[in-house]
């Protein structure tokens, strides 16, 4: 099993992109990453998108970004795992590199959610949920994750604040990210009367719609240094699923797959929670944020609204979470968002990333969520020198 | 939604119908072809109980297409009286008397209208269990 | 880089299952899967589907059938490739034992195309093609296959004849496999007379629509005889990519993807096509068959007539072809299709294939495709005792 | 087909707008990122040639959606005057006169309409190079 780099990585802002096509998004964000380094050859290309078969007609991605580098005949296809398929792309690009099958591997994702009309974004996005025992009953996304919200309020006491004071803090980080969809600051009155979108969740509890493309490329650590000068290398990365409906489980204020992967990346890795720097969570809500502070380890049950009272949170206290905005401010291309968090935690350990900058991070987490937890990507990368 | 999509799982909507574990005697809701906690196949059918607690709910102002006529309407999770818990629709209660711990009681009602197929969409909804006059 | 065997397989037959859904069916294959071996545990799945968003509304299928077999929280998620993604999951699951990731993976396809109303199936397998530049013009993905047919009749000179008695092989092949979907033997008559799909294509050149699940099981080979009596090994495998768009190839009679893939799974299996037995190819419609018999190296180009006629691709010839019956016969539950060969190839080289049983198969191979040859995976395995 | 996407192509469908590389010269066409023959990512500007002749065709007898009107029709693979090939419509033409290296030349057009977003969808398709009156 050989050791895996990170060893370049590219963007696009996310946004409404209405004038680039799928392709020529992820075109994009794959041109920064080649252009980066010196690299002779990428062998293959695994790329995540979660909606371009609704929304933009296509599905044989994996040939269409192949295509759009001039890079055929080279092996590429599609990883899905609803808002958890650029986490599932990563673990794959890392296990075609670390079997020695391939040596350069793009993992890349694009999501265009702008190429459509009307309702169909939402109910594209709600195929994440059960079709059949929660669409079928009228559920949205939103509303699912508005049961976790309401039930943690219920049982900690948690006050409503405490959520908007999360969105708050995301806008603050991601009002210096140059890539933000978001990139403003708010305050919490702002977030406690935007308008209902489930209740109790409300505008500013949610993630918002957004195209982009994000692309990491990796290559055995043994060889990295002869691509690039400066690279991360992937400690620890693992998967985990969990029942595909909210009814099933047992516990309906943690998620057992983020604990699942947490704990298997974490012991791949040979670290515990107390020794990672910073973090890009899946906060599609704010609830989500909560619950997945608490299940990676960052902080204890119920807890969460005191810890980011005292600043826990932020660099210099216990993990500097999401200085990219995370998916509220920066924005979430849902199939390609996880890719951003390897790229952003890449960034961030090679101190390449300007005024989101936090200083001395030698150890970050990703943490990427499809559906309501029902699948969790979580990967630990290392600044290699 | 297709008329197969809708005929088959109507055991399971409609009658809530499920699947109980011969060897652990985990109730498995929705049905499942191995169980969740021991991993056998081997079932004996059961139906789950008709009375619970609500442990959470949702309010829905902007609905998908098909549920535009009932809305809002509220989304709320389950336990019945079993331990088992489902998703459904809690329906003739006022939005601001919904307390998460009511007791509920299942009633047959009426879903969505897909426009699509052109089929009326029939299934279990909850309800409070003493109805008010 | 470790060897990595099949140790067991199962399959549905491929019909229009109007009673079963997508997890149900998946359920089936699998459970047949793991009901013939000693497996203790399974670590991940891999499945394949390309149409369940358009057709079940239905994402996140690596949950849906983790949680159908009562196995969260394993790591679990879809890799598409359009009609080539059940090939696009087998390397996947390769590369997952071979790096040493994981100990027991599933591979599984899974497809649904008559959950549907009037002409979604059709729509969602074009997008396979280029929604911009290919299905924008009208063209459906018969019609594109029409233009490859077309061409090489004009080039060669080859009968009409020919393709409608590649047919007739197909159904007598498939009129012995109890999975297939059309196990019936049709003749030349029928087939030249059928009505016309896209011209020159008629409707027996096509493969029917229909529904179905196949699974694999992995394992590394040095563990496999711990789990199973009979295993085979994957000697080699590759997938390769070709511009999306037919406009962009600089050969319509030949798909470069088959032969880049093939030429490397070759390499990777030491092997040459002369010491295979027994394939699986990827025969969407009849000229699908010719075009990829010649470019996996069977048959010289534009001979494909000729070797048909003398017997060369029936048992005792230069390959056994298609002993299932094929996509025409057996079926082409689309996202499945990869799978199902690879499990078919398994049960060849076992002697475990009952009427369909090619004898003395030693070496087989599968040749699975997505779009009209815009990405090829093709597998390579062997008997192991 | 939504506005946007429409919208957004309209040089490289209308005006049949390709990039062409300036390392190897070849010419990409649908325009890619990145050359198809030699990887590089600096282009010019490119029309390509109105003319050419016929490599292959089929004609559509049971058309997708938006398509109803015209059907049966033909679509075609053209070779263009510089070698670049291209999938479009073959038009004002008889079915049984259509044959492989016919010549062609472009002709603007409607080509389909989109029920859903409203909008008719124009570009260029090809036709006999000399018309019969
Ligand atoms: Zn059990
Ligand atoms: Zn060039």
């Amino acid at each position: 099993m050989k050791r895996v780099a990170i060893i370049s990585y590219g963007m696009t802002k996310v946004d409404k992109h209405w004038d680039k096509s799928l392709r020529r998004l992820f075109g994009e964000a794959a041109l920064m990453a080649m252009n980066k380094v010196n690299i002779p050859k990428i062998d293959a290309i695994i790329v995540s998108n979660m909606c371009a078969s609704d929304l933009s007609d296509q599905n044989n991605i994996g040939t269409i970004v192949a295509d759009e580098l001039g890079l055929t005949p080279i092996t590429a296809y599609r990883v899905e795992a609803a808002c958890g398929s650029g986490g599932a792309a990563l673990l794959t690009g890392f296990s075609l590199v670390s079997s020695g099958m391939f040596e350069v591997v793009m993992v890349g994702g694009v999501e265009k959610l702008t190429d459509n009309i009307g309702k169909m974004a939402t109910f594209s996005l709600g195929k994440a949920a059960d079709a059949e025992y929660e669409l079928f009953y009228g559920a949205t996304f939103a509303s699912l994750n508005a049961l976790l919200m309401n039930r943690y309020m219920h049982v900690y006491g948690t006050p409503r604040e405490a959520f908007a004071d999360f969105a708050v803090l995301m806008h603050r980080n991601g009002s210096k990210n140059p890539y933000a969809q978001l990139p403003f600051e708010i305050n919490r009155e702002i977030a406690l009367n935007s308008e209902f979108i489930a209740d109790p969740i409300r505008l500013y509890d949610c993630a918002p719609i957004g195209d982009g493309a994000a692309v990491v490329i990796l290559c055995p650590l043994e060889v990295a240094s002869k691509y690039s000068d400066s690279f991360v290398e992937i400690m620890g990365i693992a998967g985990a699923s969990d029942t595909i409906n909210l009814g099933s489980r047992d516990d309906l204020l943690s998620l057992r797959a983020t604990i699942t992967a947490a704990n298997n990346a974490y012991k791949m890795a040979r670290i515990t929670p107390a020794d990672v720097d910073i973090v890009e969570i899946h906060d599609t809500f704010t609830i989500t944020a909560a619950i997945s502070l608490e299940d990676l380890g960052f902080c204890e049950r119920g807890k969460f609204d005191k810890l980011l009272n005292e600043g826990a949170f932020e660099p210099g206290g216990i993990v500097a979470v999401n200085p990219s905005g995370g998916l509220k401010s920066r924005g979430h291309p849902v199939g390609a968002t996880g890719v951003y968090q390897a790229a952003e935690i890449t960034m961030q350990l090679l101190e390449e990333a300007g005024k989101m900058q936090v200083p001395n991070s030698e150890i970050g987490l990703t943490h990427n969520m499809g559906g309501v937890g029902s699948n969790v990507y979580v990967s630990i990368m290392r600044r290699a020198r | 939604m297709s008329v197969p999509r809708y005929w088959r799982e109507m055991p399971y909507r409609i009658r809530l119908e499920a699947r109980k574990c011969k060897l652990c005697n985990y109730v498995n809701y929705p049905p499942r072809t191995k169980c969740y906690k021991c991993g056998a196949s081997e079932f004996e059918k059961y139906y789950l109980p008709q009375r619970g607690i609500l442990l959470s709910f949702s309010i829905i102002r902007n609905p998908p297409t098909g549920f535009e006529k009932t809305t809002p309407y509220v989304i709320g999770l389950v336990e019945l009286e079993d331990g088992t818990k489902l998703l459904t629709q809690i329906t003739d209660v006022d939005i601001d008397e919904i307390k998460i711990g009511m007791e509920l009681e299942q009633t047959f009602r009426r879903i969505s209208e897909d426009g699509d197929s052109g089929i009326i969409q029939y299934g279990i909804k909850f309800r409070p269990k003493y109805l008010k006059f």
